[in-house]
């Protein structure tokens, strides 16, 4: 078995229009640039994909990555915690004139959601919410005198995240707070797919050190020193 | 009638291995089903995954050089393959529960023809002990048993409602026994390969529910093991 | 009734910084509340948190030498200091909701007398964002606010009734403002200390709830920043 | 901050009679020999602590460890999901003879309960065990058209745990399959006593690989060469 893919292009070449889609990162941080860019690079020639549903901590920032995807139109729905940045006008244009939907979920909730849907728990309860309007229309209840939220497990049908290591099996390693979403990301998606910094053998990630095992992973492509979007929206970079 | 002629259980455990595919991700029950893992084809490297939280491991190392931080879920030790992987006990049955295995291929008390299972009490009083099999029957995309068709006393383990206390609810797929490879299909067994010395009556007589076919029944061909 | 002499918020946060223990676990808000971590006491070391995951971050790197992969909640450069982990944010949002921070210290546009908290929206229009804060004021063990004591238009920004949308319910247990230390207790605001150039009268005259004493009232006191 | 203590004696000291205590460990793999060894040490000489409810995957093998614990009669009540072993009749005995309550949970439900108390989620929902016994008398639950069981959070009020490497800030990580339930366990009780192998310098340990942060943990003890259980077993040790 060896789950490698030779190119981003090829790497994100099933999302279909309408799919759900997860994708990493925490602002730039953990951002699957590259991965994004084929995603973007395949719109602008055919299309393809659009309507998309995607489950991300933010909406972009700038030009480039997600917000790059927003601008151009592929995204029908964000589920994120902060539709905020430093340059947040792509979202907020989009929002602002009826042309994205959104639905905020407090942060530790969007990440226990997504931990549950690959987890396999398809309700939990939680405090966070509780009295508020974000809590509206769903269920709650008490335990030991505490009122408490029921939240539903969210699944994707794809993710794309940004890994350090990773081998033919699908085993990964992370770097510093890149980590973020990543690992609860691979878990809950129908296919996921990561870009790594470096393939490496199988048997050289120490079994120790994996953070996310390749059970959990789906396709692995190399993108040797991959972009950073902070770096990208220095230099005013735009793919729209 | 006879069940003279049935397979061992290595030879069970032979059958229910061609049904696993390349890559495949593996949850062998512990005791008899860990046999399956011995019968891969050739060609075909699954990867197994055991509850206290490996990923891709292999055989049993030599006597003396045991570590016994390094075990399955039986407690037996076992070495690791490259690309092997730890993980704690909550992530590991993420990964059952979650539905990211395969295949899960586990011993039976009894098996019902809507798929229920009993395998983990007999109800007879004593220590009762389940263990990790009510969450991985509801886990993998597959749940396979592999059994004698027979109790030792005789009595069929195939039925049409279990007795015995239930590990799950409508999860068995398929039945690899010692006379026959059986799906569970719409609240029926059918029969899909049964062993050539046995007549359809007389496994239907050593069933205990009826025994549907679609299609053509296959003999089930094993090696001598 | 003069709301000339107030903190700084500096000030404010430095007052904050007083009741952090040595070897606290901590979570401070974007924005102003990241300033607490500037002011702690000599021969104190708190742990600082946050929420993309990180435990152990200390002070911002020089500029020209961040690493954008290694960022705070606010998106911010940082360092780390030795004994530091990553984790993944379900993880993250575990030692969060769990009950393992001992105080996370946020910022607010409003807090009721019951302790509710107002500071993710106000309720204007606009593009909704709340982050982590709604987790962070059920999951510390004890939820600060720091703030100005009245808004740039001079209204009382703690209340006897939040009228913006709220972050959590009757989750705060202590308020620092521009002019006064504040507990929340039973329902009522409990003064503490106030800057001993305003009566008491004055800031009950700023302030959207009674103010009830409990003991002596202290003199805020803060060094200049 | 340092959180390392000097001697298991001294760990162990605060657990009074009557304490829920989550013992790490999947058989012998991971369990804290010598901190139950102090446990029990302890109350052969002061009759303390007694009544105990313990949270182990099993119950004990042998006359070493919690095996010796149950036949000395500290432990009121075990939740497991396998009282079973090479040599059960510790357990067996006490529990045939009505000294001792069971309650027998689902593995991969245990380990959930367990996360969940550690992060905050007073209760999930499951399809482990609908339809079973093991779930008479829980709340079920209908979601996507498949039936589901309610189970609630686990705490406790002290974690005995395993570990390889720690440092004075707690934090650790573990060596092989012996990591099983220490990491959720670490995360569920008022109190984390941890031995390890080695205790390290704060800095020592990359914060890419810690396993464990410090956060949930409260006391770091090391117990350098540590035993193992199979081993004290084949040698017929016995401990009551």
């Amino acid at each position: 078995m060896d789950k490698t893919i030779s190119t981003p292009a090829e790497a994100v070449a099933a999302i279909p229009d309408g799919a759900s889609v997860m994708i990493g990162g925490f602002g730039g941080s953990g951002a699957p640039l590259e991965l994004i860019k084929a995603l973007i690079d395949r719109f602008k020639a055919t299309g393809s994909p659009k309507n998309l549903t995607v489950i991300n901590n933010n909406t972009g920032n700038g030009k480039v990555g997600l917000a790059a995807m927003i601008e151009l139109g592929m995204v029908a729905k964000m589920i994120c915690s902060f539709p905020r940045s430093a340059d947040p006008r792509a979202f907020t244009e989009a929002y602002l004139a009826g042309k994205i939907e959104l639905e905020l979920v407090p942060q530790g909730t969007l990440a226990e959601r997504i931990r549950a849907g690959g987890a396999g728990i398809p309700a939990f309860f939680t405090p966070t919410s509780y009295g508020t309007d974000l809590a509206n229309g769903k269920p709650t209840a008490e335990f030991d005198g505490r009122m408490y939220v029921q939240e539903r497990w969210l699944k994707a049908d794809f993710a794309l995240v940004k890994a350090e290591l990773g081998d033919a099996l699908g085993n990964l390693t992370y770097r510093k707070a890149a980590r973020n979403f990543g690992p609860v990301m691979c878990t809950a998606a129908a296919r996921t797919i990561v870009q790594v910094s470096k393939i490496v053998e199988c048997g050289s990630i120490d079994p120790e050190v994996v953070v996310t095992p390749g059970i959990f992973v789906n396709g692995v492509v190399e993108v040797a020193n991959p972009a950073q979007e902070e770096a990208l929206n220095r230099a005013e970079e735009s793919w729209v | 009638m006879s069940t003279d002629i049935k397979l061992s259980n290595a030879q069970i455990a032979w059958r229910a291995a061609q049904d696993i595919q390349d890559g495949a991700y593996v949850n062998l029950g512990i005791g008899f089903p860990e046999m399956v893992a011995k019968f891969q084809p050739e060609g075909r490297q699954a990867i197994f995954h055991t509850e206290n939280g490996v990923l891709n491991f292999g055989e049993a190392p030599a006597a003396g050089t045991e570590d016994w931080d390094l075990i399955n879920a039986g407690k037996k030790a076992i070495t690791l393959r490259p690309g092997a992987a730890f993980f704690h006990h909550a992530d590991s049955f993420a990964m059952v529960r979650g539905g990211h295995l395969d295949v899960a291929i586990l011993g039976a008390y009894q098996v019902a023809q809507n798929g229920d299972l009993a395998n983990w009490s007999t109800g007879a009083g004593g220590v009762p002990a389940v263990g990790g099999a009510m969450d991985l029957v509801h886990g993998a995309k597959r749940v396979a048993v592999i059994t004698e068709h027979v109790t030792k006393k005789g009595e069929p383990k195939l039925l049409s409602a279990c007795t015995l206390p239930l590990t799950g609810v409508g999860c068995v797929t398929r039945v690899y026994t010692s006379l026959a490879v059986i799906d569970i299909e719409g609240g029926h067994f059918v029969l899909r390969e049964k062993l050539p010395s046995i007549t359809f009556d007389d496994l239907q007589a050593l069933t205990g529910a009826p025994l549907h076919t679609d299609g053509d029944v296959a003999d089930l061909i094993v090696p001598e093991l």
